[in-house]
């Protein structure tokens, strides 16, 4: 297995989340979690990050078990930018996109020339430019999202693990965060990892799409096979319209109330 | 001069010899109790070698020190009254108050004292100003941290320290010894410390042993009022002029120097007699007494209250250490206990 | 000494002389009594600012309260011992300016409970190396006022109950009127805004009351720090965080644990006692340890 | 005037957020406020619950500044959902809701009969039956939201103002919560304002929609004239298809990057 | 007492009898060394604890290292007085002591920063308790050990020096090789580990070290809790939350503050000195204040 879960089982004392999920991540390409609030969709992730600890099963990269990578080396590999974060209000952008070097840094030595170039790089890539040495209490929280969505480009990983990126961003954003996670994965074949509630851009930007309901993985598969009326019904309760997007040769739907 | 010295110096330890093979003929048993740290001193023709209060094993002291520092207001006192002169001292209100009474003037400024600081805390103290005036004997008291904040600099520096913690009478006689060895003039020594043991000894012998008062000594605070206990000064003295200290029965566990009481106490054991320990003057003891107690039914209804029997203890002779006084402390203390008995 | 049930009953309506009612009447009802208003002062002036300053450390000691009130104390007892009967008042109006002044220093459009703490913490430090001047000037007189710094409710009489009474009365005032207001506050000054309260204004109120509920307790026990700090989290261990519950929880430990631990140190001894805040000490820190243990926190 | 700003501008220190602005939202109406990350959305709804001071002009409600009203006078009329919340963890759902009925209590009463059967229908319009007893911290982002909302709502004010009242909702949800504001909006004739980034619900939904751009309004009507290519390429820097959506006679569109 | 500049110096190069020998080498010197090695170290300990309790009142005596250490400073003192030279052994065992004890309380799958917090509260409060039992019971010894509540640098030797400044180097060793960790843990604990930090390891070790840092600070110089509180936040006030810069500044403020405020406090008095601590609180105090109030808080 590159990277999934095996048999994992989440509960919170005597709630049962997910119950032996086993998901194997295709490498190189973009897969989106879709699902209704509260199906366990971050508590799954979580357990990537060790935030939660599976009741059974495991996390497995390489098919080796998280667990058994040094944590550095881990960093350098995946990288996870959690639904709800804390930040220091009073640091620049700038530095804070220079965390995400952190796992390439030896003991005891400051950011390279090469840290330096990546974080330009990145910050370019996604447009912070003129917020670079703004502070992060001086930001909207579109301004914000997108700081942190680049400190977790920086780290160069070949896993990114996203939850909920887009949340807070404007049209514009959104649409250039999925461009640049596609580029991404394009060049840099880097595996894609997300949590989304915007199906239609999930549909667009997404090579597969899982889909969690009742504890279990509901569907899995390309968008077109997992975002259909019936489908949707079931996981969110909701009718839709399915539409062909020709330019961009996807589904798109429209929501109904039921 | 040298000569003459060292003459006294062998005089004084023929004295001292004969006075011991004497003392044990006939001291009797409460004055050898009361010498009993005091006779623990060795004195050698050019030493005085002694424990002090550091921790230390044992120390020795050359005789006839120069420039001596007197870090302690009732050191200082002792350090006089024993024939010693101070270079070095600390000032400040109570101090100075402490040596007009009991050396008669304020040495400090009458005899060009350095003074180093205005309280006896060590945090306080100019270490540097200390050193730099080079003494060849430091004077300091455990309390405060005055030794351990003195000890490593005057290591260094090459002086002898002695720390003291003293308390009763004992210690007095202990100390007392000490420094008129120290300073070469034991006749002060067999002058008035064997005058204060004679007088005690006397007192203590002619207190009766049954059929005593009951008493309580209280030591007023602004939001409590201990009582002193046996182990505290007053108590002790209580305790050998065979006075009941009401609260001694009760606390036969506690070793403690006194303990917070409240009325319900001293309700309960309702006693003849009340002493009142005042730290600072008589005046303020009265007003905590009153914060306390004033027009309190508890209070009023206690027999010592009703009999007027409420004494404010001098400060002088209970709370300071009154060093060659200790005499009239027992004496104060004998006449409020038994005032029909004459001494 | 025990009484028993008659003699207590007939000491506490019957005006004689007789040693129960010495005793009973004078001395342990206005002890319990007042005690127990500390407690409860204490534990509400505590609860009210650890949800003002949205930190869990807060407390009467961390906005410098404390420290006024035992500055002023200080001050009467060292400086003007002869005033000593203006100590309570003393007290109470330490409490209060100190706030003044702490709240003037953290203002600047709303005041921000970040500053706040912080300029309590260093007015407080200001005051403390006041304390500790004054300490090394009047050595001799203020081995007088140290007990001021151990709370203890000994000779506490039907005088400091009358002090104490009417601010617990305020504190059963803000249990009855003020949770919801306060659960509002909780939601965070803008959804307070939305819903109605005048936040500014609420939390100067708030931090006002809380420091005279302290200042009066402190005039009557001296320093017992500990119930402001740990009474609350306690009863937020027990009930959690709704007010509706926090407050009365808050009141009636503080209460209890405050009547019980002086009880205790008063009879642990065979003669004298343990002043109440080292009881609470040893009695509350331990049940409190326990539930932090055993239960979630917030 | 019925409610809007009038001549408002606000400031950070020195820097300029929103230069003179008038805006009167009509009665009864539900407009969506969009515009990009930064553009001022936030502040301005501040400004209204007064957590941000206009440099200059003045909220008003029925004629007058709302700074002449009494609180909670206010608050009985508008209520205001601000962008990012803070909660105390360990309420219960059903705790939350009945804060909005704050406004209302008598100075020394609990809640009214009235007030929890205001409160239980808030509940069961919001979907949150199963979970009113459940304390916060137990909650999925998504989940929490819809608690805030519900909270809300049992203000019943006469005017509802929303920051991206969707973030973290699962479509199913996002429905549901859009599709009660229309609900609240035409049975009570509640005047909603909402900040949204779904363009395409903010058009099925709004009576009028508003954008912001360079510190002014720059488009201001019904839908259909704010949602244009062109206009889209101003405000958020995207192309777009514009399709129409026949069932709900909306246009619909689908971005595209430039 | 000043002297020339060439006393100075060959009272530090050449080891005779003069008196300035005596004063520069043997009291001036290692006082000031190791003054502001205290400083620094009470400074970094702060900095460090704020940072990973989250808590802006967070310092070594809210996680009850200082009580710890005092306590088993007051235990030396008054029951063993004769072991006076283990005291700062002692003092630095009781913090270390404390600390693993309120580790071991607030532990369950991982450290809760609130829990720790509260549980340093609660035993310093027990600590607390015992030393006013002690101060009650052993009145007369505890006359010695009282010193050791206020700070103070006077009598401080060579030995006070070798005895801090392995710790000191701890902490530039701290400075140089973990401020970039420490920046990642403040992203909160899950992005921490998702960019290859162990947080909870980390935090353990941090917490040891800034115990450590106190503990040796408080043997050489007893309690001066204001700088290990206000010197990191002056700190961040002046250069904001960014380690790299915030951990240097903190020692050398640290540093600076101690040394500066000694030696006011001992030229300011015709006769004697006033404590460094309480010198502290009159000069850090007014100038935290005056920052708070200018600058922005974080
Ligand atoms: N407290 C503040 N101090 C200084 N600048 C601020 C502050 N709050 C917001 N800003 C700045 O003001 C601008 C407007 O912020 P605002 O939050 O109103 O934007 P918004 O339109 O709501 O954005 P978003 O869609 O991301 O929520 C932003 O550029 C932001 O950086
Ligand atoms: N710490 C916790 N303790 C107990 N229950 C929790 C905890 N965290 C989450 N839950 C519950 O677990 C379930 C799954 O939560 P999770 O956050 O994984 O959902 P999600 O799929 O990410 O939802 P959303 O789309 O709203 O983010 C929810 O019902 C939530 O209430
Ligand atoms: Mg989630
Ligand atoms: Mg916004």
């Amino acid at each position: 297995m590159y990277f999934g879960f095996e048999n994992v089982s989440i509960s919170y004392g005597k709630k049962k989340i997910v119950q032996d999920v086993t998901i194997d991540f295709p490498k190189g390409k973009t897969t989106t979690i879709i699902g209704a609030n509260g199906c366990g969709k971050t508590s799954l992730l979580k357990t990537i990050s060790r935030a939660v600890h599976p009741e059974t099963g495991k996390v497995v990269f390489n098919n080796r078990p998280i667990g058994h990578y040094k944590p550095k080396a881990l960093a350098k590999k995946i990288a996870y930018l959690p639904q709800i974060h804390e930040s220091p209000s009073d640091i620049s952008v700038r530095t804070l996109i220079s965390y995400g070097r952190y796992p390439y840094r030896k003991f005891g030595k400051g950011l390279s020339e090469q840290d330096h170039e990546i974080i330009d790089k990145t910050i370019c890539l996604t447009g912070l430019d003129h917020l670079q040495d703004r502070t992060l209490n001086n930001l909207s929280g579109g301004e914000r999202q997108r700081a942190w969505i680049a400190m977790t480009i920086c780290q160069e990983p070949e896993i990114l693990i996203l939850d909920e990126p887009i949340t807070y961003l404007d049209i514009g954003y959104q649409l250039e965060v999925m461009e640049l996670i596609r580029t991404l994965g394009a060049q840099l074949n880097i595996t894609i990892i997300m949590v989304l509630h915007d199906i239609n851009l999930a549909a667009r930007y997404s090579h597969h799409i899982l889909s969690i309901k009742d504890k279990q993985i509901y569907a899995c598969g390309e968008p077109r096979h997992v975002i259909t009326e019936d489908k949707l019904l079931d996981i969110f309760n909701i009718h839709s319209q399915i539409h062909e997007d020709h330019r961009n040769t996807c589904p798109f739907i429209i929501p109904e109330k039921k | 001069d040298n000569v003459l010295t060292s003459s006294q110096n062998n005089n004084t330890d023929v004295v001292q010899s004969e006075n011991e093979v004497a003392d044990v003929a006939e001291v009797s048993p409460i004055k050898r109790q009361l010498l009993k740290s005091a006779d623990e001193v060795q004195i050698t023709e050019t030493e005085v070698i002694f424990k002090d209060d550091s921790g230390r094993d044992v120390i020795t002291i050359q005789k006839n020190p120069q420039k001596v520092a007197v870090l302690y207001g009732s050191h200082a006192c002792l350090w006089k009254e024993a024939g010693g002169d101070i270079k070095i001292g600390i000032g400040g209100k109570g101090a100075e108050a402490l040596y007009k009474d009991q050396i008669g003037h304020n040495f400090l400024e009458d005899e060009g004292v350095v003074t180093i600081a205005k309280s006896s805390s060590a945090k306080t103290w100019d270490i540097e100003a200390i050193l730099a005036e080079q003494p060849d004997l430091i004077i300091c008291s455990t309390a405060m941290n005055g030794y351990s904040t003195l000890s490593a600099p005057a290591e260094a520096a090459n002086i002898p320290v002695i720390a003291i913690t003293y308390s009763g009478v004992g210690d007095y006689l202990k100390w007392f010894k000490v420094f008129c060895n120290i300073n070469s003039k034991p006749e002060l020594w067999d002058s008035i410390a064997n005058k204060t043991v004679d007088d005690i000894a006397h007192i203590i012998e002619s207190a009766p042993v049954e059929n005593t008062p009951k008493v309580l000594s209280i030591l007023p605070k602004t939001d409590a009022v201990s009582a002193n206990l046996a182990a505290s000064d007053m108590g002790v003295i209580i305790e050998q002029l065979h006075a009941i200290n009401v609260v001694d029965d009760l606390a036969e566990d506690l070793s403690s120097v006194r303990v917070d009481i409240n009325l319900e106490t001293m309700l309960a054991t309702n006693p003849d007699m009340i002493f009142v320990q005042c730290i600072g003057s008589e005046e303020e003891a009265r007003e905590l007494m009153d914060s306390h107690f004033l027009d309190n039914p508890v209070w009023n209804s206690l027999e010592a209250v009703k009999n007027n029997k409420i004494y404010y203890m001098p400060k002088r002779l209970f709370h300071n250490r009154p060093n060659r006084e200790y005499n009239e402390s027992y004496k104060m203390m004998f006449e409020l206990l038994y005032p029909e008995i004459e001494l | 000494m025990s009484f028993t049930m008659k003699e207590s009953l007939s000491a506490v309506l019957v005006a004689d002389d007789s040693a129960a009612r010495l005793i009973i009447w004078h001395v342990r009802l206005p002890r319990i009594l007042s005690g127990g208003l500390v407690g409860s002062c204490l534990a509400l002036s505590g609860c009210i600012l650890q949800g003002v300053m949205r930190n869990y450390l807060a407390s009467p000691s961390t906005i410098g309260v404390t420290s006024g009130a035992s500055f002023v104390g200080y001050i009467t007892l060292v400086v003007f011992p002869s005033l000593f009967y203006l100590l309570p008042i003393g007290a109470i109006a330490g409490a209060f300016l100190t706030t003044l002044i702490i709240y003037a220093i953290a203002y600047e459009k709303g005041v921000s409970p970040v500053k706040m703490i912080l300029s309590g913490m260093a007015i407080a430090a200001v005051f403390g190396a006041f304390n500790d001047i004054i300490r090394s000037f009047f050595p001799d007189r203020i081995a007088n006022a140290t007990g001021f710094l151990v709370g203890s409710l000994n000779g506490v009489a039907w005088k400091n109950f009358s002090l104490i009474l009417p601010y617990a009365l305020v504190g059963i005032v803000i249990c009855f009127f003020l949770p919801s207001k306060m659960n509002v506050l909780m939601l965070g000054d803008e959804m307070a805004n939305a819903l109605g309260v005048r936040t500014e204004r609420f939390r100067f109120f708030l931090i006002v009351i809380s420091s005279l509920l302290a200042g009066a307790a402190i005039s009557v026990s001296g320093l017992i720090n500990f119930v402001g700090l740990i009474v609350p989290h306690i009863a937020k261990l027990l009930i959690g965080s709704d007010y509706k519950y926090l407050f009365p929880t808050s009141i009636a430990l503080g209460y209890s644990l405050v009547v019980i631990c002086d009880t205790l140190g008063r009879i642990i001894l065979p003669v004298g006692e343990i002043s109440v805040s080292i009881v609470i000490s040893f009695v509350g820190a331990p049940f409190f340890l326990y539930l932090l243990r055993n239960k979630q926190t917030a």
